[in-house]
């Protein structure tokens, strides 16, 4: 291994982008975040808005939203993208499952805008489901622009990104394992539970953690769908350009920011990935 | 012997690859039960899908039998053959502790926890492991997890114990110490076991009976002394342990007259006279101490290399002048050659 | 390993969701998205409109602005996070190191719409920068709205996963194969270009595919920063939402996932990755 | 000899880990230019430590003095210290071919191309791979990955090489022969030579002298003969080969006086009776046959358990009653008792 000792240029020369990008895109920021309040209304006021936002009841909706929404869109493709990506892994060939994923992954190339367009011409109130269900002599059925066209959409761009992970970490498990369990009489279904499902359990955690971030944060799908129910980022994005209501702005920032950072942190805690998918 | 204990018969066991490789031939071999076999052979010579067929996770051949006593199990899944296996690399599962690995056979087969944990104590004591009864397999060196994964592997009373390279991955000095205690605790279990190694010294420290495999048919099955002094082939000879092949001239110089190309002899049956005299002469050109006798490479005048065992007390230097003896009776002959 | 032949519960369990998937997220929006020019215009309409659109010259202009910047902010991020991957992997102590990939990964948990406000308030028309650039004399310096900004707020929301997967990736390099080159008596640049920059030669290729993909999609950023510079996924939503131009927002989005694809595509036969990482 | 190569003086050097733990205590050791040492002992004895200081790979505590010839290394750095080294694992660019892993070592020295050529063609054949020269190394079985790796490392003329484990990653039998190649081919190339193992039998065929670690400490250096016959510690005698230590109850059954709790004896000097003569009776417990002899595990009558061997001819079952004599000359006491 290289040694530090003998590597005082290449440690200088690495250090100097690793301390720029440090006080560039993390250092001044925050703080200017968290100082914008006091300094756009003066400090006695920008504490009370600090304050009057976090007890703010729309406000906390659009977080309980997007929250509630990020969750449920975690789950589901987790258990979706651990069923697939452990399929790919062991029961597809290697030609087919390169095929395999270069189409599941397809979704990767499509912007969340899009995504979000696709799901109205699906759902929307001109979309296919309402002409089938009004064909079928029913109602139109709309479900585009509520929770379902969100929750939809989210699950289209986690699931890719996920899959491959789950794939992989299928890939890597280690096999003789999966034999010991099997020769002392388990069953293939407590294989599954004894050994399989914990062996993917960093992945999960993992996955996990960055599907729920993704969602957390997702513009372009929710500003497409999200007539009927308010998500925090579209919150956001009112109240900087409609409203150029900068304080508030900055506040639900550092709440959603601090809220996913949390949780990304946990998951960080909770394996040893070193980085690889965190 | 151990009443689980089952005689195996491997009949016509064949694997050949979807690209058309054959892995293993038609192979046939009878195991008594209780009776400890080594499958020993280099890398690639089968053994290993010998031993996972016989486990169930490798699926032979159309037409290949395996008979656990007069039962025969090559449709029946691995899970239910009721066998034990330990594995090169321990295979221990990483989220359970000592106890919960020795025990996980027993509670797949829905054993009660007080039969259970009366059944991991004693194997914890066998393998001499109680105290790390609730410690982290990841806290144990190589010697003490594969004491567990055998302990593991015998709990549940298995028909036969199947072994893959279970020394392989451990020091040398510490092989050879787990070596001697596998072979101590293998029979006081009294258990059919299949044991497979490219270690010829391993081979015959543990197994009853050796089946040496050659590019993936079985060569010779015998005890280990028949395998050495009546080796059926020059591959089996040159495996255990090593042979100087004597080519036509050196047998005409000798006076020796034989039908076959070159007759063998082994090291240590070749007579070396530091006062050079022998059928032949030659020159010492390097010598190995081995602590109980040393190795001698010595180039008869004008014609092939040949190795030769001294005891360690005799003064022998390289670059000396010494004469070579070949005692006739300790020649031998190979049906096959290499 | 699980034997196919044993497994055919497990197999048809994973199985289903593999197919739904397929069918629902790949196969109907494709179709649907090819089709919807014919099916809304009519067939001759419709392709004349594909004509139409590939020829037009602010489309094309949007598209090659969208592909430099995305090309731009993946070399740009690449070398920076290399640089940031190696020393973390190399330089941190476990401790240290922690702490810097949860505060470098701070951007994720931001939505993209954020970054653009962010980069709007550092240099946007009454932005830090212009506040600054004014009292030292000079005009007020604006970049937020053009290519500057959409490059910086870019390059922001991918580096994060890009320096993960460098550092990942440096801790699995073979530190014998940098021994073997020192022994040999390579100095460390020769260790530096001839064992640990093909070592993390995959990575590149991966994590440039994954940025490139990412920043062709990019929507929240672009939205709020692209006042000056047509980008694509901005165009589509002009043309879907401001003028109901269903057909031509359709074609433009099968032009720009046609392309992200082709890109994943052939890094993933560059690389023998097998999905960990695209 | 080679006229590159050094003579190497370890003196003070010591290796303590930032949490405090000596993974290597003050160790001097001389080796003369072109001799071959190995450093033998377990895992975590310190010889890789050693070695990897040796290297410039590790950096030793502070009073630490590694001569090479007359000059002192210790703060030069490894690419400066014109060393090769051999990997266990290889250690091959993945992304050059053999002939370019061969080169890389003259071609970042500057070496002309042609001159380059000249020398990986005279290597490659050295090593018997000209035919691999354009090879992907991928391509290469272990063994061949590991003659590249020879080469690679002779290339460059270093003043000494190390070698690190270089057969532990390989087949039994493929390592006894690889072995026999390496120590022909350093002989043969006249370098110094330090040669990392665990494996006593590997480093008796290869090494000119063997330093036995243990702990962070050399406990005895000499040649192969010398530590087996007249091992300073119960470690050394232990490691290579086997021992029998008589306990006080077993010598003074045999009339044997001495200042030491027990004295020692290898198992290929007990003498054993099948006809039951001797100065001591006992029963076999196990017979291990090994080829060229059979190693017995004998009850001595209410005492303890002596390992004998007994020539593969002679014939002895388990539990027939045997005598056994020790003879006076080759009993030997230790300094330290482990």
């Amino acid at each position: 291994m290289l040694q530090p000792r003998r590597l005082q240029y290449v440690h200088i020369a690495l250090l100097t982008p690793v301390a720029t990008l440090f006080v560039a895109f993390w250092l001044i920021p925050a703080f200017n975040l968290i100082l914008l309040p006091l300094s756009r209304l003066g400090v006695a006021e920008g504490l009370a808005r600090y304050a009057q936002v976090v007890g703010n009841a729309r406000y906390l909706e659009a977080l309980f939203n997007t929250f509630a929404l990020s969750l449920g869109v975690t789950l589901c493709t987790i258990v979706l993208s651990a069923c697939v990506g452990f399929y790919l892994s062991r029961f597809c060939s290697a030609r087919h499952r390169g095929w395999l994923l270069a189409v599941l992954t397809l979704p990767l190339s499509f912007p969340g805008v899009i995504i979000g367009f696709y799901i109205i011409l699906l759902g929307g109130r001109q979309g296919v489901i309402a002409d089938l269900s009004e064909l079928s002599g029913g109602e139109r059925i709309t479900f585009a622009y509520g929770f379902m066209g969100l929750f939809l959409g989210y699950i289209y761009f986690s699931l890719p990104r996920a899959i491959a992970s789950f794939a992989a970490a299928s890939d890597a498990l280690d096999k003789a394992l999966e034999e010991a369990a099997i020769t002392l009489g388990a069953s293939r279904w407590q294989v599954l539970f004894d050994v399989i499902i914990p062996g993917l359990r960093e992945t999960a955690i993992a996955s996990a953690a960055i599907v729920f971030a993704t969602a957390m944060g997702a513009f372009g799908t929710a500003f497409t769908l999200s007539a009927k129910l308010e998500v925090l980022p579209i919150t956001i994005y009112n109240e900087f350009t409609n409203y150029a209501n900068f304080a508030t702005a900055a506040i639900l920032s550092l709440l959603l920011g601090a809220i996913t950072w949390l949780v990304l942190l946990v998951a960080r805690r909770m394996t040893d990935a070193k980085g690889a998918l965190l | 012997m151990n009443p689980d204990a089952t005689s195996i018969s491997i009949r016509n066991v064949a694997k050949t690859y979807d690209d058309g490789t054959a892995a293993l031939k038609a192979t046939d071999i009878d195991i008594k039960a209780g009776e400890i076999v080594a499958l020993l052979g280099p890398s690639g010579c089968g053994k290993t899908t010998l031993l996972r067929s016989i486990a169930g996770l490798e699926t032979p051949d159309v037409g290949s039998e395996i008979l656990f006593g007069n039962e025969n199990v090559v449709d029946v899944p691995s899970e239910k053959r009721h066998i034990g296996m330990v594995f090169q690399h321990y295979a221990l599962f990483p989220t359970m502790n000592v106890a919960a690995n020795v025990a996980y056979g027993l509670k797949v087969r829905g054993v009660a926890a007080a039969d259970r944990n009366a059944r991991v104590d004693e194997l914890l004591e066998k393998v001499r492991l109680t105290a790390f009864a609730n410690k982290r397999v990841q806290e144990l060196s190589g010697g003490q997890r594969q004491r567990v994964a055998l302990a593991r592997a015998i709990a549940p009373r298995p028909r036969v114990l199947l072994l893959d390279e279970p020394l392989t991955a451990l020091d040398a000095k510490l092989k050879e110490s787990l070596r001697d205690e596998l072979a101590e605790l293998l029979r006081q279990f009294g258990i059919t076991a299949i044991h497979v190694t490219h270690d010829q010294q391993e081979a015959m420290a543990i197994a009853d009976r050796l089946a040496v495999m050659n590019r993936g048919v079985i060569e010779q099955v015998a005890d280990a002394r028949t395998l050495y002094e009546k080796p059926a082939t020059a591959f089996v000879a040159e495996f255990l342990g090593h042979i100087n092949a004597l080519d036509c001239d050196t047998l005409k110089r000798i006076g020796v007259e034989s039908a076959a190309d070159s007759l063998y002899m082994r090291p240590e049956h070749v007579r070396v006279d530091v006062q050079d005299r022998g059928e032949l002469t030659g020159q010492v050109t390097r010598i190995i101490y081995q602590g109980d006798r040393q190795r001698a490479l010595i180039a008869i005048d004008g014609a092939q290399l040949i190795k030769a065992d001294v005891t360690a007390a005799e003064t022998i230097r390289v670059d000396q002048r010494v004469g070579l003896s070949f005692p006739r009776e300790r020649l031998f002959a190979l049906s096959d050659k290499k």
